[in-house]
């Protein structure tokens, strides 16, 4: 089998994008990958490690940079970054790829392409209930794991002061019929509470709410964690009703506590976004008619050579993420050797 | 302390109830609290608990459900229909409820007595000498004083 | 035993429906397999080209990836089989969670798989009217378990056409597909309450189950023709007899694959031992599936790399000074030690992180690239920059993390201010005497660094523990000697840690005197 | 130029004459021609809660009117507007539905397409006039005078059956007419919260109770008056408040003023064509600060 020609295309750099090109480079392939952003890595090269006390919360966002030094050394992959898809059109048994590239449009035959396009997060600025956008210091999860990476450390973005009452809203976006996202986003709970943890032991005097309606259960130490949680973190089974400045900036909610509707207030409030279908979604499903499962994420179409890894196909921890990705190498290599 | 007993359970309620206009999406309440915390009712009268009233259907209270005041309090103001993150319509749930009581023979005298002068008058207010007085008064048209094709139309539909 | 015989065949362990799927994957890509399944049941539809070795036990294993000697026992007798690599493929243990006081498993209560049997069992599906689904309570259920349960809740209203009402306390829907589940038991008219309070009662016509709605905030009492305690995934004693005989890592359940993320989706602590699904933890079908075409892959680059790359000797032995002590054999995490008459260093097992040689007190190893003599010349050439107004310090820094993050610092980033480092293969490695000279080097260097992994994320398991102990004695050797404990220091970190390493680092600077 | 079937309901010709007379005059002043068609009767809202397809049938049957009439309806009362809004979307939207409706109508020798459009009075404002034109038409200066905002429910919601209207939750339909004309709209909290007009039937406790909340927080915003675009919520604030203040025993003397009387005041329009001396809350000092006289 001929394995030097270059038959495979991975879209999207993101962890997923990058484990399936290396295990195709292992396989011997020369896949190539390609990425809109100037940089590798995606997503979970922008969070933070959430380690407490020395101790690994099993987070997996510095499996990214692994990914990202094994591909420095890894002559096999053809990596164009800060590169767009004009379109992708059928050729013969395969598919044409039309690449805008820094050094130009580049069109290139392949048998098989990989949609590692990841996830968008969702935007809470659609549920204007939520106020975000409206309300000063209510931000995302995401805005609060960028903040940690670059700043280690957690200010209101309305005054720079240092909170003393945050709280957390879990499955904003996601366990919502209502917005067709008939899912859990898997990952919310996880990072909300790992860096809850995180903020915790850094600043023991923060007083931490979480309102929920189901924890889930996020890695193998939750057995450890999850009971003593409750005396770091107040959970409360509520999703708040309503939220709204007060005085000082500070975040009003309204929450039913089961006699009566309590007005509580926070400093700084975490929207716990989840996972969403990525903007690009539509584009591929179109060129490539690859089918969208019921939770709304694109499914592979093995036949015709086009698959779909990592959270592109539905949420995914980035340690899921890994493991649907190495799997995928198997199917890939399978397709291109010619076996099902 | 009140508690539930199997006789106050009818398994097919929710079933009836997802079966009204309105009530379709009950069975995805996830309980969440999104509508309770909300509701400008419930904040004054904690009678009226838009989410446990879900969960008395969910669970069958049929009779509880349908005999009580709660199920008349809603303000039909739709910020919980607005909100409900699984497409329960609640504002509609509860017109829906509503109706199902009525037609089980349980409903506030001021209720039917609306229905009643509509069904007769085609108005919630009937304009008498006096409206017409003022309304000439004020320089504004004159309107019929009720409207007796509207009878008409509700009459054809009960036959 | 003999090695030194390159096999390809992959041993499954395992007789259900993972290690089923496991030889198929295997089979399909034409690696030859052998299952030993510890149930002597026959499968029809075996996959082909798979040897199926019914009632099989394994008893002992030894040797490297592409090179294991595997002892089975098996219809009585005891014998020797090769294998280019072994895969963990158990599937699921249940258990029934706890039931209150006073219920008692029996017709009206039982647990789920016996549930499952008797409804959709051969005698068909019994009427029935109302089923109740007890959950454990304490919130510690998993997707794997939520998974089993709905798909249990759905079919009990669609085939019996029965009410059901699940009992739990948090509904775990954290894997594809499960929320749509959740919401098909919805739709059918399910009902699920998240209730304190859970009192059951046996009748002879009914059970009834008494709890504390959460919602409504008043009690509930319901009457069902059958309660069905939920079951959880835990390790059956197989798991823990396997962990002795292949040498491999458990988590703290005692699933056969340490929790730590480096070891994601199906590796252990022994290069060439593959734990799968339930093998590893509690699975989802989607892990499952995962966990087995993952496996398969690995095997595949296992054995490109094994014929691809040649394998040199990674651990120098001076037999001199050898005291046959088996500390190298006993602190190995990878396996990779043989101990015949002497200890045989096994390359293709290897990962090189150096534990034996730091840990041999005839001091009869060395780590190939960090002899001693060479590293304890690059440790005395370190020469911190004379920053102004800035302590001078030396770290020795694990290369997979924080060697990671200085060397991606620009050479003025404040982390670098004064310091100057040498990387190793694992912080566990470092020596006593190590940290001695460059502490003996006052007026050179103000403070020690032993800057490790994460603990939980250290790949050669235990490093990260060693190296902090280390740490910890040597500041007590200080004390004992009068000498100033604070010169030496232990931070751990990850590659994308660097904000919080520069923090501590210059938190341990300012604290030098 | 626009003309509107306009739909006054049941509440306004007989309780709210000053609404019905404002937006006349204000209709009036900005050239809406709003056409009165005898026939219209109760919009179906009242009978929802004992028979919501009989409702329905009555708002059909009004839509059917404005139909064969061949123009757009224009409301005052929101409740109207919903009931009106959903009827309309229903029968556009669900064929079967629009079957059975003209099955029904049939009865009373009329029939209607789904077709019909209608929109609140402050939306046809906004839509079809214009900020601009409004703008024009000002002849009093208001002074920024303060005012609180009680968008109402019906106004705004279900958002469904009003594509493409305001946010129901950060509403500024009314906050733009109001700036436009000169006054200032005041931020207070419960902005948004329900004025309990449709509880007063069953309780008026809470009723009153919900309306009494949302004067204290207009109160402390030091709004000098609360605008409101329908009857029901006029009833709560301006009828009742009398009731609220002895019930509660507090003071509010909030004049409660309709959008069409605001605008009315700062098109220079007499206080008597603005029906401004049928409000229960005296309007005079109010009006008189605004005009800088003492009547």
């Amino acid at each position: 089998m001929d394995r030097t020609s270059e038959d495979v295309l991975v879209i999207g750099g993101g962890i997923a994008g990058l484990t399936v090109a290396l295990g195709l480079a292992k396989e011997g392939w020369r896949p190539w990958l390609i990425e809109k952003e100037d940089r590798l890595g995606g997503h979970a090269a922008a969070y933070v490690c959430k380690a407490v006390e020395g101790e690994c919360q099993r987070c997996g966002a510095c499996l990214v940079d692994l990914a990202l030094k094994e591909h420095a050394s890894e002559a096999r992959i053809k990596t164009l970054v800060n590169a767009a898809i004009e379109r992708i059109t059928p050729s013969g048994s395969g598919h044409l790829a039309a690449l805008e590239t820094p050094d130009g449009l580049v069109e290139q035959p392949f048998r098989a392409v990989v949609l590692c396009h990841g996830f968008t997060p969702f935007d809470p600025r659609s549920r204007t209930n939520l106020g975000y956008g409206r309300v000063p210091n209510i931000m995302t999860g995401h805005e609060l794991e960028a903040m940690l990476k670059v700043t280690g450390r957690v200010l209101r973005p309305s005054d720079g002061a240092v909170p003393r009452q945050m709280a957390f809203v879990q499955c904003v976006g996601s366990r919502n019929a209502r917005l067709g996202h008939p899912y859990c986003s898997q990952v919310c709970c996880g990072y909300a509470l790992r860096m809850a943890r995180q903020i915790k032991n850094r600043l023991p005097e923060t007083d931490l709410t979480c309102f929920y309606m189901d924890i889930q259960t996020y890695g193998k130490d939750f057995p450890d964690v999850w009971p003593g949680l409750g005396g770091e973190i107040r959970f409360v089974r509520e999703i708040p009703g309503d939220y709204f400045s007060l005085e000082g900036d500070r975040v009003g909610v309204l929450v039913e506590t089961g006699d009566a509707v309590e007005e509580l207030s926070f400093d700084l409030l975490v929207l716990s976004v989840g996972m969403a279908p990525s903007p690009d979604q539509d584009r591929f499903c179109e060129w490539l008619n690859a089918p969208v499962g019921a939770e709304g994420f694109l499914r592979s179409d093995p036949d015709s050579g086009v698959f779909v890894v990592g959270s592109a196909a539905g949420p995914m921890s980035i340690v899921d993420s890994i493991a649907h990705a190495r799997a995928a190498v198997r199917d890939v290599a399978g397709f291109l050797e010619g076996r099902k | 302390m009140s508690q539930i007993n199997p006789d106050e359970v009818f398994d097919d309620f929710a079933e009836m109830v997802a079966a009204e206009p309105g009530g379709e999406a009950i069975r995805s309440c996830y309980a969440c609290g999104t509508c309770s915390a909300g509701c400008p009712v419930r904040r004054v009268n904690s009678a009226y608990n838009p989410r446990k009233i879900i969960r008395m259907i969910l669970l069958g209270l049929k009779d509880r459900v349908l005999a009580s005041d709660f199920i008349w309090l809603c303000s039909s103001c739709y910020t919980c229909q607005e909100r409900c993150p699984q497409g329960v319509k609640i504002t509609d749930l509860m017109t829906a409820v509503r109706n199902i009581a009525v037609r089980e023979g349980f409903s506030p005298s001021g209720v039917a007595m609306q229905a009643d002068l509509i069904r007769r008058h085609g108005r919630l207010y009937p304009l008498d000498d006096f409206d017409h007085k003022k309304r000439e008064k004020a320089g504004l048209p004159p309107l019929p004083s009720e409207i007796e094709e509207v009878a008409r139309l509700l009459e054809t539909r009960e036959k | 035993m003999k090695l030194g015989e390159y096999d390809k065949t992959v041993l499954v362990i395992g007789g259900g429906p993972t290690a089923w799927e496991m030889s198929r994957s295997l089979a399909q890509d034409g690696i030859p397999v052998m299952v030993a399944a510890p149930d002597d049941a026959e499968r029809a539809d075996m996959p082909s080209g798979v040897e199926w070795i019914l009632g099989a036990q394994v008893t002992d294993v030894i040797g490297q990836v592409g090179d294991f000697a595997v002892w089975l026992k098996a219809g009585g007798k005891r014998f020797e089989r090769r294998a280019g690599a072994i895969i963990l493929a158990l599937d699921a243990n249940r258990q029934p969670g706890v039931l209150p006081a006073g219920a008692a498993f029996g017709e009206r209560i039982r647990a789920m798989t016996e549930a499952e049997d008797v409804l959709f069992g051969r005698q068909g599906h019994p009427s029935l009217r109302r089923v109740i689904v007890l959950d454990r309570l304490d919130g510690l259920s998993t997707a794997a378990s939520h998974e089993r349960l709905l798909r249990f809740a759905v079919r009990v209203q669609e085939e019996c056409n029965a009410t059901v009402y699940v009992l739990t306390s948090q509904v775990k829907v954290a894997s594809i597909g499960l929320e749509i589940l959740y919401g098909r038991l919805r739709d059918g008219g399910g009902l699920v309450v998240k209730p304190d309070a859970v009192q059951v009662e046996t009748g002879d016509d009914a059970v009834r189950i008494r709890f504390r709605d959460t919602v409504l905030d008043e009690d509930v009492v319901l009457e069902a023709d059958m309660l069905v305690a939920a079951e959880d995934e835990a390790p059956s004693p197989e798991l823990e007899r396997l962990a002795g005989v292949l040498r491999i890592e458990r988590d703290k359940q005692g699933f056969l694959q340490a929790d730590n993320v480096l070891r994601r989706p199906c590796l252990t602590n022994r290069r060439g031992v593959l734990s799968v699904g339930s093998s590893a933890a509690p699975s989802t079908q989607w892990d499952t599936e995962q966990g087995v075409t993952a496996a398969t892959v690995e095997i595949r680059e296992l054995y490109r790399w094994i014929e691809e790359e040649d394998h040199p000797d990674t651990i120098l032995y001076n037999r001199d000074f050898c005291a046959f002590c088996l500390t190298c054999f006993r602190v190995c995490p990878h396996g990779a030690i043989h101990f015949t008459d002497r200890p045989n260093f096994l390359p293709l097992a290897c990962q090189r992180c150096g534990l034996c040689a730091a840990a041999c007190p005839g001091e009869a190893l060395e780590l190939v690239g960090y002899e001693k003599e060479t590293f304890f010349k690059t440790l005395s050439s370190l020469k911190p920059l004379d920053v102004e107004g800035s302590k001078r310090i030396v770290a020795i820094a694990c290369t997979k993390s924080a060697g990671r993050v200085l060397n991606a610092a620009p050479a003025d980033a404040e982390i670098r201010k004064g310091l100057a480092w040498v990387e190793v293969q694992c912080a566990g490695t470092i020596r006593t005497t190590s940290l001695l000279r460059l502490l003996a080097r006052p007026g050179l260097v103000d403070g020690v660094l032993v800057l490790a992994c994460h603990n939980g994320n250290c790949r050669s398991g235990t490093g990260t523990v060693v190296a902090k102990n280390l740490v910890e004695s040597v500041k007590v050797l200080l004390k004992a000697i009068g000498a100033d404990p604070g010169r030496i220091g232990y931070i751990s970190t990850a590659a994308n840690d660097e904000v919080e390493l520069a923090r501590q680092i210059t938190a341990f600077r300012d604290g030098l005197r | 130029m626009n003309r509107y079937a306009f739909f006054l309901g049941c509440t306004i010709p007989a309780r709210s004459r000053n609404y019905e007379m404002s937006a006349r005059a204000v209709a009036k002043r900005l050239g809406l021609e709003i056409v009165d068609i005898a026939d219209f009767g109760c919009c179906g809202f009242p009978m929802k809660a004992t028979d919501q397809a009989a409702a329905g049938l009555l708002a059909a049957r009004n839509l059917a009117l404005a139909e064969a009439a061949g123009m757009d309806i224009c409301t005052l009362c929101s409740a109207c507007t919903s009931m009106l809004s959903e009827e309309a979307h229903r029968l556009a939207h669900d064929a079967g539905h629009l079957a059975e409706a003209n099955r029904h109508l049939a009865g009373i020798g009329r029939s209607c397409s789904g077709t019909a459009r209608v929109r609140h009075f402050a939306r046809v404002l906004i839509e079809d006039v214009g900020l601009d034109r409004i703008r024009e038409s000002i002849t009093v200066d208001l002074k920024g005078l303060p005012v609180a905002i009680h968008y109402g429910c019906h106004y705004l919601k279900p958002s469904e059956i009003y594509p493409g209207w305001d946010d129901p939750e950060a509403p500024k339909s009314i906050e733009r007419i109001l700036e436009a004309i000169g006054a200032r709209p005041v931020a207070y909290a419960g902005e948004k919260d329900c004025c309990g007009g449709a509880v007063l039937v069953a309780d008026e406790d809470t009723a009153l109770g919900m309306a009494k909340g949302k004067l204290d927080h207009v109160k402390a915003a030091g709004a000098k008056t609360l605008c409101v675009v329908c009857p029901f919520c006029s009833v709560m604030y301006d009828d009742n408040q009398k009731s609220i203040e002895n019930k509660f025993e507090t003071r509010y003397q909030i004049p409660v003023l309709f959008l069409p009387q605001i605008m009315g005041l700062a098109m220079g329009v007499d206080r008597k064509e603005l029906g401004l001396n049928m409000n229960v809350v005296k309007t005079k000092q109010l009006t008189g600060e605004i005009l800088g006289q003492d009547e």
